[in-house]
């Protein structure tokens, strides 16, 4: 691992819960590590695993799925639902020689921007402790 | 032109060919015999039955890049694949070299496929005759033997204590170190195989378009493209293009007429949707089109499509079946 | 070969037919090799008499009956291909009352290639603890008290002990050797999508190169796609002709499935597939 | 093609601060398909929109991608704009190069812009991919829904219905006005909270436009704006709201008393009452919190707390009546019941438990002192007859039940006289037969015809009779041998015959030297009856061990053990019988075993034996009560378990034949009275319902909700009051042992009961109710209203005082909080308007105020100031000196503040003019001292230590929004914080509205608030909601999934995970069966693309190419 290495993460937020989350921590001007790049979905039950597979597949070294709170998603179900895809895919990518830990599963509310701000640069770290795959 | 070579002398002409060329030849991968291009010569199997995959992927790869395009700075590039080096098949059975011969029809046919055509330019192939029959092999039905130098450079047989070097073409010729000693003594006999009667097959299948027979062959096959990968003639490839950041490459691979979406045409038109159609299809071209196009069944005997059928969908029994259909018509 | 059994089953054929139950009756006949058997569809009761059942019939038929949708078949179905069956009844994919079920008591099936049949029972015959079919109209042979050692996953727990780069690497050499043939789709009762995803255009999940990396990602989503439904016929790894051992895969989803959720496909044509529901309180800490 | 033009926004230095717009320009510039870049200094302003207008026309673009801040900011903004242009609002991108690039890496510069760079890339991407949409106008349900009835809920509904809309009002409490209501003075006017609030209280109450439903809930919203369809609860008073007067008289009668929520636990209230006088619709409640434990405990559901209660207030007979709804059995359960109810009584909690068994007693020692009337027969309103076969307490059980339903019943009984094991089973001195006799006569009088000397046979001969149906009650009546050596001696006894010929007053020959081998009621009623006929020695030999703690415990009762050792029994427990010696065939004493376990872990009877010297006990009779059985002869077409009981269904208590049930010892093996009667009961409504021809088994075992939490606080210990016996030297003869209460013994100690249901269900009050408005057996009903705009204004609560022990909270009673003191202020209120200390009802002289209590700290409640304590702190300070001028008051502050305007300032000076001290400072310490408080602290402007003595301290307790209304939020789809208080789609711009169209929010619900602003905020919401329905209709979400039937396979997964509903079955002309979307149900959360497989759902606007192209982009 390169003290220069920069870990690609790609982060899918939900519009209602995570997405407006990141915004809050640009509102309140909390910075943290520039390597994410967010994509909004609707909700967290949108978020495909082959959209994660493919974000590996094209070079990412981790991938951020973000949603409600259980129990407060926007559409009532919908993060109960990515809790199960992705808890399976996790063992799987891992499995498969892609470390559980590059595939993250967060729940931050519109008004955790801290949370968000944090757990990026927690991720961050952690993918720069993983180094970059193989 | 025959000589003799020890096995030593073997493994140290071909350690020697290694140094300029890219060798071919089967190896052991995760118990399977394959070939592919090796690193050392200790790795090559002298001693095997027929590989899994037959060796026409050196000429036809399952994948390969035909060409790029790139947008730089408003400019648009074309960047053709190439051939970089020379190289050798090595240990090709007659059947296999034969499925190159016969694929040297429709790719080396006027135009031709330039990429195909440059690595036949630049590969020499020298060949194994088969010193024993496995079950599956038919090849002298189909106009070629065990031992059958046509379509090799060199063909290796193997004796007691070394190889007997046929040299078949000048190409093989220009391979061969000086000072080899020719060989006189007598040729071994190869091995005897069970006939398939393919005698007026050509004739036989056109009657049977519309039989049923094929929807209920069909009835069991998978559809998968087992058969069309396994066989040395098989040559169908499909092309798709892939666009990225401001760079297209244009992709070559394998396909199957067996594939649901193989006939799709871009208006939603599919001149085969059923699986009889489908199955009938790769019979058809086989003993029918592709004789009609290029005077030969395009099948060299190997077996190795009804050895690796799941359901055991074998071309000796649905050549025998379309003798038993032609002889019932005939007969009623 | 139990011809006892066999007498029952093409008689059995031989009645559905001639009483036009059903169309056409999905069994195994004696393969030309002599030695195997492969897949027969008897729509008449003379084809009825090369039916027959023993230990080299490893085909799960219940994958055929997706081709015949809308049609009376009957189909011969061992203890294992059950599963199939109810995983197809709970995705709605055949109609019950369209499938005429001869379930056959089995004693397990050998390891069998062309021309050539072993004594090794397979492998996921050594740990099936059904003793007969789940779902059948009628049972033939008999229920066999078997000796069944309950699936232990020792090979997914090895491979899980492993470094995950060595795993990595493993499942780099398999994949590649992939040459995307497609058998393990074709042959998988599970897999009936009008278009599959690695044949779509738009979106383009996964492109034709038949290389590493889209050989992994078409094998990645072909299992994850399989998850909770994979009913562990095993075809795919049968069929397969690299020799990738895909029931590593499809296995350790199966084993994540049953800890995560408790679910196993096919068992029971009513329960909710993983993917179809959850529990509010389960796996608190994922996301917190 | 695509023509796609990139503005970037500079958001002044927002953005251009941290990004370089010149290097993301050049590069946008190189993209594919990119045909014009330009930047704004502000692309939100007008000319920053007209730009992007100009360049659509003029570079003829067909996408537009914008770089600027949030799309949650301006995605509207600028779908306007570009449809201004004529394009389609929807091929419209927006990239986020603000909230999510500039704001967050600032001073990283290079970093910042490569970033912007990929975000304009991704939007490019993803914008090619983009298809025109055209949303759908949807009708609007012009009423609205309020939910919470205080001033801002109240407001909302007035300002919306005075509009001329329909306005549902829904509050969860018996009265609307919510804490407004129970406020003294308002400040900083002081005008009279009631004065003000009242008025607009009656208009809601009378407004023809508002629907006003209070003591309901809101269970389920769903739809969407202009169309929610929402479920409401309405909990069931009890009480015929549309009749009831609210004269009051129910209160009266009502013997449960607790403290009044309204007057802050300072006064009382009944079970059935209203809040306060001035209530919002004045209709009485009646407050049933459920069944409480003795009733739940109880097998046959007695309601314990209905007659205590009502013995409590003296009224003997109607408790006597209460438990007659259950069952006849008030003498002989008061006797000989095991009381289960006790051990489940939550008095036991504080101290001990209620002697339930005890009052029971009491009520029937009661009537029989008075004599009792003659009960009146019922009516007989059915034709089937009903057999019962034996008269124990399961078959008449069963037959009371029965009769009192209007069924002509026959019991059948075998011996001369009826009671079965009641009469035969239980010694006199137990159970005197005058009781039973008592009983028996009273079922007789009700009708039931008791057949005694007559042996039923066979149940062929029943039914041939004429009989309907038949409950089999015969009980358990045979001895279980002992199964060892010289069991046929002379002298041997099995305790049933034994206690038989006892009780029937046949003359028994006992020997002297008396051994009972049985650990069980029997063996020790056998032992005591023994006792009492004379034997010098009696010795009790039992497997099981004298320690009552332990699994292998005798089974008799705590109690009765410990009588019989009074009266000499000498217990040798943990042996086995092995042997019984004889001389000359008679019996001469017993060898025993070791026993080492009697029950194995699963508590099933499987005794252990060692080897090893064990006792031989002389004896020369030997009493066996090792238990009963049923007589394996007796009908022998009833099918029997192993064991030999009766096997019947555990429900019903079917039996194999059709017709026939069976309860009791009979089906359970011995077992003790009250689980025969329960048996009874449980057979009686099986036999109703079959001879009705009715579902059997529906709903059956029935559920009963046990009250969850039963408040203890405010209880003072007082102990049980014990049941006088009979001194042990005077139990020769059989007369009773235990004495009974007195009346007034009876009264203190139904008086310990805590009510724990609060409604006893005594049903005084349905006798007193002239317009007969009392409905006990009333459900919760659940409406369904259609609305089109909801306003929340649930509120906020103080926090609870007594959490606050640091201050003294809950732990002395003159600390109390604000709210307290303004019902202590209150002319309405609990004193009358006197301020009094609660412990000795003295007028406090110095008053300590702690500001703060729970707020700004993180630690003890909030991390917030809840804004109005420092006004009504002053305001009560105020009130404080005018109710009383010798009244100093202190006020311990953290800041103070009338954040409100001049006269808010003003306020707060006038407080510290008329003498109020004012000390910043933090509290140390509560403590009580000499009967005062001490409160001590530091003073920190002086920095020095205060200690001063005070009468009462009150505690300024911060706000905080009620815990479970979090579960209403999330039905509302509506945000809220870690505090349960509500999200405001913009803090600033938009505080009235949610992040859910059409749900507004007002009040204390948003965050602290006083009066003027909740009324404020509730005529905005109402605003909000006006201008709604003033549109003719609304645009809806056009991002909705559709599904390509080419591609789809049926499986209808995708209809298992919609959380809408919005998915269902099609059927196709060519017989396939695939999934069809509604798209008005549709929300658009994509749960279901993912589900399918096959890839046949797209999510317009969120399809998979263009989530996909976005992924590849990057």
């Amino acid at each position: 691992m390169s003290a220069g290495y920069q870990p690609k993460v790609i982060g899918f937020l939900c519009n209602w819960c995570s997405y407006a989350g990141a915004d809050m921590a640009g509102t309140s001007r909390m910075c943290y590590p520039q390597n994410i790049r967010i994509i909004r979905v609707p909700c967290s039950g949108r978020v495909d695993p082959l959209f994660v597979l493919k974000c590996f597949q094209r070079g990412a070294d981790g991938v951020l799925v973000s949603g409600c709170h259980p129990g407060d998603c926007h559409y009532t179900e919908g993060n109960y639902h990515t809790r199960r895809r992705f808890a399976l895919l996790r063992e799987f990518l891992d499995y498969l020689g892609i470390e559980k830990e590059r595939l993250r599963v967060e729940w931050v509310s519109a008004s955790e921007g801290q949370r968000f701000a944090e757990l990026v640069a927690d991720f961050t770290t952690e993918l720069a402790r993983l180094g970059p795959r193989s | 032109m025959n000589l003799f070579i020890s096995k030593d002398d073997l493994i140290r002409w071909l350690e020697l060919l290694l140094r300029e060329r890219i060798i071919i030849a089967p190896i052991r991968v995760q118990g399977q015999t394959m070939f592919q291009p090796i690193s050392k010569v200790e790795e090559i199997m002298f001693d095997f039955d027929n590989t899994a995959l037959s060796s026409k992927g050196w000429f036809l790869p399952p994948t390969e890049t035909l060409f790029s395009v790139r947008r730089d700075d408003g400019q648009i590039k074309l960047m053709p694949a190439t051939v970089e080096r020379d190289a050798i098949i090595f240990g090709i059975r007659p059947c296999d070299a034969r499925g190159i011969a016969l694929m040297d029809g429709p790719f080396l046919q006027v135009p031709s496929d330039t990429l195909y055509q440059e690595r036949r330019n630049r590969t020499t192939i020298i060949g194994l005759a088969c010193r024993q029959a496995q079950p599956e092999c038919f090849c002298t039905s189909m106009g070629s033997a065990p031992d059958d130098p046509s379509h090799v450079d060199i063909l290796l047989t193997e004796v007691k204590d070394g190889y007997i070097v046929q040299v078949v073409t000048e190409k093989g010729k220009a391979l061969l170190p000086k000072g080899w000693a020719k060989y006189k003594r007598k040729m071994p006999t190869p091995p005897q195989l069970k006939t398939v009667p393919t005698k007026g097959i050509v004739s036989a299948i056109r009657e049977f378009f519309n039989d049923p027979y094929w929807e209920r062959l069909a009835d069991r096959c998978l559809h998968c493209n087992i058969c069309a990968y396994v066989c040395p003639t098989c040559y169908c490839f499909d092309v798709r293009d892939y666009p990225d950041k401001g760079k297209v490459e244009r992709v070559r691979s394998w396909e199957s007429c067996q594939s649901p979406g193989f006939s799709l045409t871009a208006g939603g038109y599919d001149p085969r949707t059923t699986k009889g159609e489908r199955l009938r299809q790769r019979f058809y071209h086989k003993l029918l089109y592709f004789p009609e196009r290029f005077q030969e069944v395009a099948c060299v005997g190997c077996g190795r499509c009804g050895k690796a059928c799941p359901v055991n969908i074998d071309i000796r029994e649905v050549i025998s079946d379309l003798h038993q259909l032609a002889e019932a018509k005939s007969g009623s | 070969m139990d011809m006892e059994l066999i007498q029952q089953i093409r008689g059995k054929a031989r009645s559905l037919l001639e009483e036009g139950t059903v169309e056409g009756v999905i069994g195994y006949e004696r393969a030309g090799d002599g030695v195997t058997s492969r897949p027969l569809f008897a729509y008449d009761s003379s084809a009825a008499e090369r039916l027959i059942f023993d230990d080299t019939c490893t085909h799960n038929l219940v994958k055929y009956l997706l081709g015949k949708r809308g049609k009376k078949m009957a189909v011969m179905v061992k203890p294992c291909d059950s599963r199939a069956i109810n995983l197809l009844l709970n995705e709605r994919q055949i109609d019950r009352d369209k499938v005429f079920i001869i379930g056959v008591g089995c004693p397990g099936v050998v390891e069998t290639e062309w021309n050539h049949k072993s004594e090794t029972l397979q492998a996921r015959c050594r740990s099936c603890l059904l003793t007969k079919p789940l779902v059948y109209d009628v049972l033939l042979g008999r229920e066999l008290a078997r000796k069944a050692e309950e699936e232990t996953y020792s090979d997914i727990l090895e491979a899980e002990a492993e470094s995950v780069v060595s795993r990595r690497e493993f499942w780099r050499e398999q994949f590649s050797r992939c040459i995307r043939c497609y058998a393990c789709r074709q042959v998988c009762p599970g897999c009936y999508c009008p278009v599959c995803f690695a044949e779509q255009l738009e979106p383009l999940w996964v492109g034709i190169r038949i290389a590493p990396e889209e050989n992994t990602l078409w094998q990645t989503i072909r299992t994850f796609h399989l998850a909770g439904r994979c009913i562990g016929c095993n075809e795919c790894e049968r069929v397969c002709p690299v020799d990738i051992p895909l029931s590593l895969l499809n296995r350790k989803l199966e084993k994540d499935v049953k800890e995560l959720f408790a679910f196993q496909a096919g068992l029971d044509p009513e329960e909710p597939p993983p993917f179809a529901t959850f529990r509010k309180e389960e796996m608190p800490e994922l996301g917190e | 093609m695509a023509r796609i033009g990139v503005f970037l926004c500079h958001c002044g230095s927002n953005i251009a601060g941290s990004v370089n717009i010149p290097e993301v320009i050049e590069a946008v510039g190189k993209l594919p398909q990119v045909v014009h870049v330009e930047d704004n200094k502000f692309t939100c302003s007008d000319p920053g929109q007209a730009s992007i207008q100009q360049a659509i026309t003029k570079h003829r673009l067909n996408r537009v991608v914008i770089g600027a801040c949030s799309p949650r900011m301006h995605e509207i903004t600028f779908r306007r704009t570009v449809a201004g242009a004529g394009l389609n609002p929807y091929l419209l991108e927006i990239a986020n190069l603000r909230e999510h690039c500039s704001w967050v890496h600032p001073s990283q510069v290079k970093e910042a812009t490569a970033k912007a760079i990929d975000l304009v890339r991704k939007a490019v991407a993803r914008v090619a991919w983009q298809e025109p949409l055209t949303p759908k106008h949807v009708g609007i349900t012009r009423r609205a829904l309020v939910i919470g009835g205080g001033i801002a809920g109240i407001q909302a509904s007035l300002d919306i219905a005075d509009a001329g809309y329909e306005v549902i009002l829904v509050e969860r409490e018996p009265s609307i006005g919510g804490h407004m209501a129970q406020l003294d003075k308002t400040f900083p006017t002081l005008d009279c909270s009631a004065c003000i609030l009242t008025p607009k209280m009656t208009t809601v109450g009378q407004h023809p436009n508002i629907k006003l439903m209070s003591y309901s809930e809101v269970e389920d919203v769903s739809g969407y704006v202009g169309n929610f369809r929402v479920k409401i609860k309405n909990k069931s008073r009890y009480i015929d709201v549309s009749k009831c007067t609210g004269c009051g008289e129910c209160a009266k009668v009502c013997p449960v008393e607790l403290n009044s929520e309204f007057n802050e636990n300072l006064g009382k209230r009944k079970a059935t009452y209203i809040p306060f006088p001035q209530a919002i619709p004045n209709k009485y409640t009646i407050d049933k919190r459920g069944y409480p434990p003795c009733r739940v405990a109880c097998p046959a559901g007695v309601n314990a707390q209905g007659y205590i209660a009502l013995i409590s207030q003296g009224k003997f007979k109607e408790a006597l009546a209460v438990l007659r709804r259950t069952m006849p059995f008030a003498g002989v359960c008061g006797r000989v019941c095991t009381h289960p109810c006790e051990h489940d009584c939550e008095r036991g909690k504080v101290d001990q438990p209620v002697a339930i068994r005890a009052l029971k007693r009491f009520m029937a020692d009661y009537e029989l002192k008075a004599g009792r009337e003659k009960a009146t027969p019922v009516e007989r309103t059915k034709e089937e007859k009903v057999a019962i076969i034996g008269s124990g307490p399961a078959g008449l059980a069963c037959a009371y039940d029965l009769v009192r339903q209007g069924y002509p019943v026959t019991v059948f009984e075998s011996a001369p006289v009826a009671g079965g094991l009641l009469r035969y089973g239980i010694p006199e001195y137990r159970l005197p037969k005058a009781v039973v006799d008592n009983e028996i006569s009273y079922i007789r009088e009700l009708g039931v015809e008791i057949k005694t000397n007559t042996t039923v046979k066979n149940l062929e001969e029943v039914f041939a009779q004429g009989y309907s149906a038949i409950f089999l009650g015969i009980g358990a009546g045979v001895s279980q041998k002992l199964g060892i050596a010289n069991e046929d001696a002379k002298g041997i006894i099995y305790a049933l015959n034994f206690l038989k010929q006892v009780n029937s007053g046949a003359k028994v020959d006992l020997g002297k030297r008396v051994v009972v081998i049985g650990g069980g009621s029997v063996a020790i009623d056998a032992a005591r009856a023994s006792l009492r006929l004379g034997a010098k020695e009696v010795h009790l030999v039992c497997l099981e061990t004298r320690d009552l703690t332990s699994k292998d415990r005798m089974l008799a009762q705590d109690w009765e053990i410990e009588e019989a050792e009074n009266e000499g029994l000498i217990i040798h427990p943990c042996l086995g019988p092995k042997e019984i010696l004889t001389r000359d065939g008679n019996v001469a004493g017993l060898r025993t075993i070791i026993c080492t376990s009697v029950r194995d872990t699963d508590g099933k009877f499987a005794p252990k034996f060692a080897e090893g010297p064990a006792p031989t006990i002389e004896a020369d009779t030997i009493i066996v009560a090792i238990g009963q059985r049923l007589d394996v002869e007796a009908f022998e077409e009833v099918k029997k378990m192993p064991v030999g009981t009766v096997k019947v269904d555990s429900t019903t208590l079917e039996t194999n034949i059709d017709g026939v049930f069976a309860g009791g010892d009979v089906v359970s093996g011995p077992a003790d009275v009250i689980r025969a009667v329960a048996a009874g009961k449980e057979a009686a409504i099986s036999i109703d319902r079959y001879l009705r021809g009715v579902d059997i088994q529906e709903g059956r075992p029935e559920t009963v909700k046990r009250v969850k939490e039963v408040s203890k606080a405010g209880v003072t210990p007082k102990a049980r009051h014990p049941m006088p016996t009979l001194e042990p030297g005077k139990r020769r003869g059989f007369d009773e042992v235990e004495l009974g209460f007195d009346e007034k013994t009876a009264v203190a100690e139904a008086q310990r009961c805590l009510n724990c249901a609060v409604c006893s269900e005594c049903r005084e009050c349905e006798k007193v109710c002239e317009a007969k408005v009392v409905v006990h057996e009333m459900k919760d009903k659940v409406s369904e209203e259609e609305v089109g705009a909801i306003v929340v204004a649930t509120g906020a609560t103080p926090l609870n005082h007594t959490q606050f022990s640091i201050y003294g909270g809950g732990v002395y009673p003159d600390v109390i909080s604000s709210l307290q003191l303004e019902r202590l202020m209150s002319a309405a209120g609990p004193t009358g308007g006197e301020v009094v200390r609660p412990s000795d009802g003295a007028h406090p002289k110095e008053v300590v105020f702690i500001s703060c209590v729970g707020s700004r700290d993180e630690r003890t409640g909030s991390g917030y100031c809840s804004k109005i304590c420092c006004m009504y702190m002053a305001k009560q300070a105020i009130m404080l000196k005018e109710h009383a001028p010798d009244t100093h008051s202190h006020i311990i502050y953290t800041d103070a503040r009338g954040p409100g305007g001049k006269i808010f300032e003003d306020f707060l000076a006038r407080a510290e003019k008329i003498g109020t001290t004012y000390m910043r400072g933090q509290i140390d310490n509560v403590a009580q001292q000499d009967g005062r408080l001490l409160v001590s602290g530091q003073d920190f402007l002086t920095d020095k230590t205060f200690n001063i003595p005070a009468d009462l301290v009150v505690l300024a307790t911060g706000l905080m929004p009620n815990q479970d209304i979090a579960n209403l939020f999330q039905t509302l789809h509506i945000s809220y914080d870690n505090k349960n208080y509500l999200l405001q789609a913009h803090p600033k711009l938009r505080p009235v509205e949610t992040a859910m169209d059409g749900i507004f929010i007002a009040g204390c619900a948003v965050a602290p608030t006083d009066v003027p602003e909740s009324v404020a905020q509730g005529g905005a919401a109402a605003q909000y909601v006006l201008k709604l329905f003033s549109q003719e209709s609304i645009e809806a979400e056009p991002m909705t999934s559709i599904v390509d039937i080419a591609r789809c396979t049926g499986c209808l997964l995708c209809r298992q995970v919609c959380p809408f509903q919005a998915i269902e079955a099609q059927i196709l002309r060519d017989g396939r069966t695939v999934a069809s979307i509604n798209e008005s149900l549709c929300k658009g959360c994509g749960i279901c693309v993912v589900a399918c497989r096959p890839g046949a759902i797209k999510l317009r606007g969120f399809a998979d190419q263009q989530i996909l192209a976005e992924v590849m982009s990057l």
